[in-house]
């Protein structure tokens, strides 16, 4: 606390921390918006200056209640502008913010707030705070809960619950009597210091606190909008967790770093209406979400008369021919130009439209592959979808892909200042700014995942392609072995088939085997659909997932996945020859699933056993009985006789390379 | 007697008729109404229909003439000879019968749960479209009507009531039109058929039926279609009849179309759905306009007759919302 | 909950009320009593004269004999919308929605007793009128949030499903701001889950705007749970009047329920 | 299609609550109107003005004010020719009282007479409903003409027992009367049937516009949440009928310039409105529009193509005009009963969820 009167009295010039960030925008664009949400029917928007004031109000009304430097807060809720400011106003103070994934259960935030010593938590309704007082007693550090909405919290004890605009009313106090010392205290703040600890969700075991600096958030911010030139009249929708670092990155970090707007909708479930209205001009979605897109828009084609049909097939060809020549800046004849003319004015214009992307300049995926026939559907209509490979501890960015180098089964070149390499066991690798600064209290896993000269393993088995593209297998400790010692990456073919849209998750099973084999669960949604078209009847997922034609369907699938690989030198041995199809959905609910949808491989091979012995042992069906878990909570069995096909196989051909 | 009462009763006596007239008009309506709940406004313009192509019949019209003349540069008018005034009779009966079939077929079954204020408006459609076509076949001149019927003053009863005033007046006796007086035993006729009809008959009682309730009606199986047919070839008959009486006693012109307006005040007073309502009313309004026109309009100007039916209508309707015979309504949450 | 903070003084008053339509007895000698912030429940087989009761207390029905006192006051007779226009909001049994109207329209009607422009202003619309309508748009926001139907904000209500329907007719009743809120039925021909949702309401809106509730229902579990005084009717008569407890272990109310002569 | 409407949204409720919330559409109105102020007037001729643009804006008057009555308030009305004989015959009245009136004011105050009659005519709209209704109006119909044809005071004893308007001016330019340019009194009646547009939309959308829809959507409980249906009844009546009335006067005063009521205000004119009405669809502002326009340009069209291009009988035209017509209403109530501007408003839905069908 001793520092030089000099220091404290003015803003930093050097803009590294988030508060000064604030400032700087208060002062430069004080009118323009900064965040919004639907709220009430409209989008409610406040400006950098009325943000500014805003975030002042509830730091000093932190600092009121005794909150202090290197103290944690906690913040846990949907996408709403108080809880950003929560984020910014613990970093006034010298505090760090811990995002918490709104949908954990009580347990799973009690481990994270515990374990990070939180003493203060702002919390979004009377359902978060309802899970805060349940763990309340088991966290000792935890003092007071914060809460933004106060509905149905009228007769709660109130002993360590506070409102959010009362703190802020105690916090304008608090600035009457104390008019310098927030200023002071951001002015203490530097890029050094912990800006934040984003918990990652943790496919095994606990999760781990991935502790960030100011500096490790926000250079890979400003290299990232350097990169893609964000500027400050972006619109960004934020729809994804606040405890997810991608989303600590887009709608936090580089709105800060540019001035750009972000966008809170009004709900889980009106946040594609939401999307629409606002119609961003930069936007990141997880695959899942383009997918989901592309099967609605296919599902609501299918009613449209045929003629339109015709028109927007035709049309769909033609930007599939040309869209994306045109967005990689190639050179297309000034007749496919008048033709992308025309489909743009008839189709693709008015079906970005309806999407709201309307507007869109610039959109990432990532997390998983994305199909190629999905990426490819929204380059053409014009919307410049990218890839980036990235992950928590980096701060998100280790490669990107440049505009005009797009590829579908790539991620792109080493992000601005990162360095990337594959080490000798066939394991991504990288350095650079972003790089987390540690596990909070988890030395033994900070020094297995970071070497002393700073290089992060990613746990990802990848290769550079030829034209110096990232190519991301499979995760690390997934990536198996046949019995004669071949490569097997089990999520590089699930993947292939997964981009079938009658196919919703595969696992393929290989590791120590002689050959490749599969469970494929099907898609209830695209496979009714088409079972409604065909007049097929079913009672049950069970039985739709059985029926003869849904074999053969699945078959074609595989077979073409087949052929594929078999051009492929480094796969070929991975076609699937034997398959079935499983009769319940793989399951979060009953550990099959991670909560992120992720396969756990270990548990399904546990509990399919028997299948997977019959995959092998050549007889033609098999009999399983599974415990599942319903919604309510009550645990049944369901009991079936599978089916097991015989898929072929093709023989490896000569490798064609570059194959993008 | 003073000749000013015997002036009021043969003022009565002319209303009397005049409302018979109404009646027969709108009893094509009730019957419509009752088994349909649609309010046909196209009732009047059925009338002018029937009568003009009756007269048409009658006298070898080609019909839609001046269309064909416009179309192909001919000059055809008539064909050589008339027709016998009963088998026009029956033809035109059979027009109506096709006109109430093409209705159901190309309209009506469209309409079905409708709101009433559209079937209503649909009718008003209807009354448009008659009036063009009737115009288009057969012309917009007006036509003199002669069935047979007997017209003009009753000379009998003229000197039958000449004695009747006091001494030392003049009066020339009562006027009364037998073609009024023909009319009157004729609508008798037709409600006395009608009733029959729809007693003891099989069609009759089903028209009842969906009168009473359609659902019920429908459930025993009494094709709702095949009613609305009958029920608006009946319509038809009683336009006809209307026409033929209409159109001797004043021309076949579009005049005649406009009785359908006179006929809502009857049915307002009688309220839609009540046969009897329909007499009733139209001699309340026969009776009521020509008393109120004997007595006061040539105070005021006289033709008060244009007027005077509605206004009763809506004074009468400040006081009983739900008309002469129609159930109290009873509103409910 | 703290009862005895919640409810205040007498806040509507019937006195020896009789009704009846030509001969038919609807209610007979009818007197109770509704205190501010309080539930009160109105519950009886069909055909006890629950609907008339609600119907006496808007102004729809005008008894025969008895008096309303409402406010420390005794009421003249008055048109329904004079009755609505001292604060006494309803819902109906079969619901009475704007069909024509958006769900937004609708709540928005809900609030006309408040507004006040003239048809000039209105005409004109730029200035009092805006405020207003603006003024008053904000004010249904809090409501529709409140209800969570911010999705159908603007969908025509014919459109939307019965349960969503008859949480639109609340908001258009709260959207009066009334004193006395009177439900009929309101979860008549629900699903569980829809009744557990209108149940909190119910709750809520005592709770949070200390809106006087009567309410008929026919559920008799969940009128226990919900009500702070039950009054029960039957054959248009009053059988018993006390809170849930009481009225639970009333023999003539026991005898009603159980008696073979009527079955709901 | 051609709806961008990603990226328009509102940030606060006064432009969420605006008449045309949708930017394309906002853009197409003040083209539109930009069109028809300034690049129609200088193009106009007698014709157009005689035959097509005056009358659709004096129907289009009237169509808007039967609208608010039906369309919006629910109430039926066979009166809409004896309003207009009122707006008329009192234009004419103030014409003759007020020589220097600006004629402006004159339609003004003519549709403010209206609305009293209309009030009168009214009152019994609070025990009479749907056809009782229907038929008591009527009554006005039948009523009103009869007295504009009995009594001399009427038409200042004039031995023709007509009204014809003399020349009154507006900014020195002749808008009445026979000397009046085709623009000036096409450019009146548009600034007239402009402003009205606007305010009908406006009181359509406020508070009395939601009194009137709730009587007509379900009256009883309009009154149990606090409508008081006599005032809003009344209001509707009143409305109405003072657009019904400026349409009335400038019917005579601008654009017959003479008339009589039976021929120009029967029965007949309050049946073609009425169509209109139900043609543009009920309940709409457009519709009104829309109808008047329906209804106007077909018949020239016909004329224009059967006497005109084909060299028929005009009465044959006419006959024929007639039936197309009553086909047309019949053909409109069993396809679309919510008229043209369900039409469009269908055709809008689709263009905007282009390419999906919903």
């Amino acid at each position: 606390m001793a520092d030089s009167p000099k220091e404290t009295s003015k803003i930093s010039n050097d803009l590294d921390t988030f508060p000064k960030l604030l400032l700087d925008h208060a002062k430069k664009r004080p009118n323009k918006d900064a965040i919004r949400e639907k709220d009430l029917g409209i989008w409610q928007s406040w400006t950098w200056s009325k943000a500014a004031e805003e975030i002042s109000a509830l730091a000093n009304g932190l600092a009121s209640l005794g909150f202090k430097r290197g103290d944690k807060l906690a913040i846990v809720g949907n996408n709403r502008p108080r809880l950003y400011w929560g984020m910014c106003a613990a970093q006034c103070l010298g505090g760090i913010p811990v995002p918490v994934y709104q949908d954990s259960v009580a347990e799973e935030i009690q481990y994270v707030l515990d374990h990070s010593e939180v003493r203060f938590a702002l919390v979004e309704d009377q359902e978060q705070v309802d899970k805060m007082l349940e763990i309340y007693d088991n966290c000792p550090a935890m003092e007071t809960i914060i809460y933004d909405d106060p509905r149905g919290l009228r007769d709660y004890d109130k002993t360590h619950l506070h409102d959010f605009e009362k703190l802020q009313d105690l916090g304008r106090e608090f600035a009457k009597e104390n008019p310098d010392y927030l200023l002071q205290e951001i002015n203490k703040g530097s890029g050094e210091d912990i800006g934040i600890f984003l918990y990652t969700s943790g496919t095994t075991g606990k999760p781990k606190g991935v502790v960030m600096t100011n500096n490790n958030i926000l250079i890979t911010a400003r290299n990232s909008v350097k990169f893609d030139n964000l500027t400050e009249n972006e619109e960004i929708v934020s729809y994804l967790p606040m405890a997810w670092v991608g989303d600590h990155i887009f709608s936090y970090a580089q709105a800060y770093v540019t001035g750009f707007c972000v966008n809170c909708p009004e709900s889980t479930e009106t946040v594609a209406t939401d999307l629409r209205e606002i119609g961003p001009t930069y936007y990141f979605a997880p695959p899942r979400v383009f997918e989901n897109i592309l099967t609605t828009v296919t599902i609501r084609m299918h009613d449209a008369s045929k003629l339109k049909q015709k028109m927007f097939n035709y049309f769909m060809g033609v930007a599939r021919k040309t869209g994306v020549d045109m967005l990689d800046g190639k050179q297309v004849t000034a007749k496919e130009r008048f033709l992308y003319w025309l489909g743009n004015i008839l189709v693709y214009g008015p079906l970005k439209n309806t999407m709201g992307f309307s507007r869109i300049r610039l959109a990432y995926t990532a997390g998983e592959a994305i199909g190629p026939e999905i990426f490819d559907f929204f380059r053409s209509l014009g919307i410049n979808v990218k890839q980036l490979y990235g992950q928590t501890e980096a701060a998100v960015f280790i490669t990107m892909q440049p505009d005009g180098e797009i590829f579908a089964d790539t991620v792109g070149i080493p992000a601005p200042g990162v360095e990337v390499k594959v080490n000798d066991d066939g394991e991504v690798i990288y350095r650079g700014p972003g790089v987390f600064h540690s596990y909070y209290k988890n030395e033994e896993s900070t020094k297995e995942t970071k070497n002393e000269e700073g290089w992060v393993l990613t746990g990802d088995a990848g290769y550079f392609a030829d034209n110096g593209h990232l190519k991301i297998i499979d995760r690390a400790k997934d990536v198996g072995k046949f019995v004669d010692g071949t490569m097997f990456a089990p999520k590089y073919i699930e993947n292939k088939l997964k981009f079938f849209p009658h196919i919703k998750e595969v696992v393929a099973i290989g590791d120590g085997k002689d050959h490749c084999t599969a469970f494929i669960n099907i898609d209830l949604e695209a496979v009714g659909n088409w079972a409604e078209r065909n007049n097929v009847g079913y009672a049950s997922y069970q039985e739709l997932a059985g029926h003869e034609e849904v074999y053969k369907m699945m078959l074609e699938s595989i077979e073409q996945v087949n052929k594929d690989l078999s051009t492929d030198s480094l796969m070929s041995k991975s076609q699937i020859h034997r398959f079935l199809i499983l009769h319940k959905e793989l399951d979060p609910d009953d550990g099959e699933l991670t909560r992120t949808g992720k396969v756990r491989r270990r548990i399904v091979a546990e509990k399919y056993g028997v299948l997977i012995d019959a995959l092998y042992n050549g007889s033609k069906d098999c009999y399983i009985n599974t415990e599942v878990a319903f919604e309510d909570g009550r645990k049944g069995s369901i009991e079936a006789t599978l089916r097991i096909e015989e898929a072929e196989t093709f023989t490896p051909a000569p490798a064609t390379k570059g194959a993008n | 007697m003073s000749p000013l009462f015997l002036n009021a009763l043969e003022v009565i006596l002319n209303g009397l008729m005049a409302g018979i007239m109404y009646s027969l008009v709108a009893l094509g309506f009730v019957l419509i109404f009752k088994a349909s709940g649609i309010f046909n406004y196209a009732q009047g313009v059925m009338a002018l229909f029937a009568a003009l192509t009756l007269v048409g019949f009658q006298t070898g019209q080609v019909p839609f003439a001046h269309l064909i003349n416009a179309m192909f540069g001919t000059e055809i008018h008539h064909w050589g000879s008339g027709m016998n005034t009963f088998l026009a009779i029956i033809l035109t009966m059979i027009v109506m019968i096709i006109f109430a079939w093409l209705l159901e077929k190309i309209v009506l079954k469209h309409m079905v749960n409708q709101a009433p204020i559209i079937l209503f408006m649909t009718t008003i459609g209807l009354a448009y479209f008659m009036e063009g076509f009737g115009d288009l076949m057969w012309g917009a001149d007006i036509k003199t009507m002669d069935v047979g019927l007997p017209s003009g003053g009753s000379i009998w009863l003229e000197d039958f009531t000449k004695g009747w005033a006091a001494e030392g007046t003049e009066y020339y006796g009562m006027y009364i039109d037998v073609l009024d007086v023909w009319a009157a035993g004729i609508a008798i006729l037709l409600v006395i058929a009608l009733t029959l009809f729809s007693q003891y008959t099989k069609t009759g009682r089903a028209l009842r039926a969906v009168a009473d309730d359609h659902q019920a009606a429908l459930t025993v199986g009494i094709s709702l279609r095949t009613i609305w047919i009958i029920v608006w070839s009946l319509a038809g008959f009683v336009a006809l009849v209307a026409g033929i009486m209409w159109g001797s006693k004043s021309g076949v012109q579009f005049s005649l179309s406009l009785i359908a307006l006179k006929a809502l005040p009857v049915l307002i007073l009688g309220g839609f759905t009540s046969i009897p309502g329909a007499i009733i009313g139209g001699l309340i309004i026969g009776v009521g306009e020509k008393l109120f026109e004997f007595s006061i309009g040539g105070m005021i100007g006289g033709a008060t007759e244009n007027w005077f039916a509605y206004v009763l209508a809506l004074a009468f309707l400040m006081f009983r919302p739900q008309g002469l015979f129609g159930e109290k309504i009873i509103e409910r949450v | 909950m703290d009862q005895d903070n919640r409810i205040g003084d007498t806040l509507l008053e019937v006195k020896n009320i009789s009704l009846s339509f030509g001969g038919v007895k609807a209610l007979t000698d009818i007197s109770f009593d509704i205190k501010e912030g309080e539930i009160r429940a109105i519950i009886g087989p069909n055909g006890a004269g629950k609907s008339s009761m609600l119907n006496v207390i808007n102004g729809f029905y005008h008894p025969q004999e008895g008096e309303v006192w409402f406010r420390g006051k005794k009421r003249e007779a008055m048109k329904p919308y004079q009755v609505a226009r001292q604060g006494v909001a309803r819902t109906f049994q079969n619901i009475a929605l704007f069909k024509g109207m958006s769900t937004l329209d609708n709540l928005m009607t809900g609030c006309i007793t408040h507004m006040k422009t003239n048809i000039f202003l209105q005409a004109i619309w730029k200035g009092p009128a805006e405020r207003e309508e603006l003024e008053f748009r904000e004010r249904v926001e809090h409501i529709i949030d409140f209800l969570g139907i911010q999705a159908i904000r603007k969908t025509p209500v014919g459109r939307l499903p019965y349960g969503m329907q008859k949480r639109v007719e609340l908001g258009r009743a709260l959207a009066a701001q009334p004193k006395l809120l009177l439900l009929d039925e309101p979860m008549a021909g629900m699903n569980l889950e829809e009744k557990e949702d209108m149940s909190r309401f119910i709750l809520d809106v005592n709770d949070v705007f200390g809106t006087t509730i009567t309410l008929i229902e026919h559920d008799i579990g969940v009128v226990m749970d919900l009500s702070d005084r039950i009054v029960v009717l039957d054959y248009g008569c009053k059988l018993a009047d006390g809170t849930p407890d009481v009225v639970r272990n009333d023999q003539a109310v026991i005898d009603a329920y159980l008696g073979v002569s009527h079955d709901d | 299609m051609f709806y961008r409407e990603s990226g328009d949204f509102k940030t606060n409720y006064a432009d969420d609550q605006q008449s045309f919330p949708i930017k394309l559409d906002r853009y197409a109105v003040w083209i539109l109107l930009a069109f028809a102020f300034f690049v129609v007037p200088f193009f106009i001729n007698d014709y157009w003005e005689k035959s097509v643009l005056v009358p659709f804006l004096v129907w289009s008057m009237a169509a808007l004010g039967l609208n608010i009555l039906t369309g919006y308030c629910g109430q039926v009305s066979l009166g809409t020719g004896g309003f207009m004989a009122v707006g008329a015959y009192s234009c004419y009245k103030l014409m003759v009282a007020f020589p220097g009136l600006n004629i402006f004011f004159v339609v003004i105050l003519a549709g403010l007479i209206t609305a009293v009659v209309g009030i009168a005519f009214g009152l019994p709209s609070l025990r009479i409903k749907g056809f009782y209704l229907a038929v008591a109006t009527l009554a006005s119909q039948f009523f009103l003409i009869w007295m504009f044809n009995k009594i001399p005071w009427f038409y200042n004893y004039s031995s023709s027992g007509m009204i014809t308007a003399p020349e009154r001016t507006m900014f020195g330019i002749a808008i009445s009367g026979p000397s009046a340019p085709s623009w000036a009194t096409y450019l009146f009646c548009l600034t007239l049937v402009t402003i009205f547009a606007f305010m009908a939309r406006n009181l359509t959308r406020g508070r009395i516009g939601r009194a009137w829809k709730s009587i007509h959507d379900m009256d009883i409980a309009a009154e149990i949440i606090g409508i008081p249906p006599l005032q809003a009844k009344l209001s509707a009546f009143a409305v109405s009928s003072f657009y019904i009335g400026m349409s009335g006067a400038m019917l005579f005063g601008v654009y017959l310039g003479s008339a009589e009521p039976g021929e120009a205000f029967g029965i007949d004119k309050s049946f073609l409105v009425l169509f209109m009405v139900i043609i543009g669809g009920l309940g709409s502002i457009l519709g009104s529009f829309l109808g008047a326009a329906f209804l106007i340009l077909v018949p020239v069209l016909m004329k224009n193509i059967m006497v005109g291009a084909f060299g028929w009988p005009a009465d044959l035209a006419a006959h024929l005009e007639l039936l197309f017509i009553g086909a047309l209403i019949m053909f409109f109530l069993v396809v679309e009963p919510h008229g043209l501007a369900q039409l469009w408003r269908m055709t809008k839905e689709k263009l905007r969820l282009w390419p999906f069908p919903h």
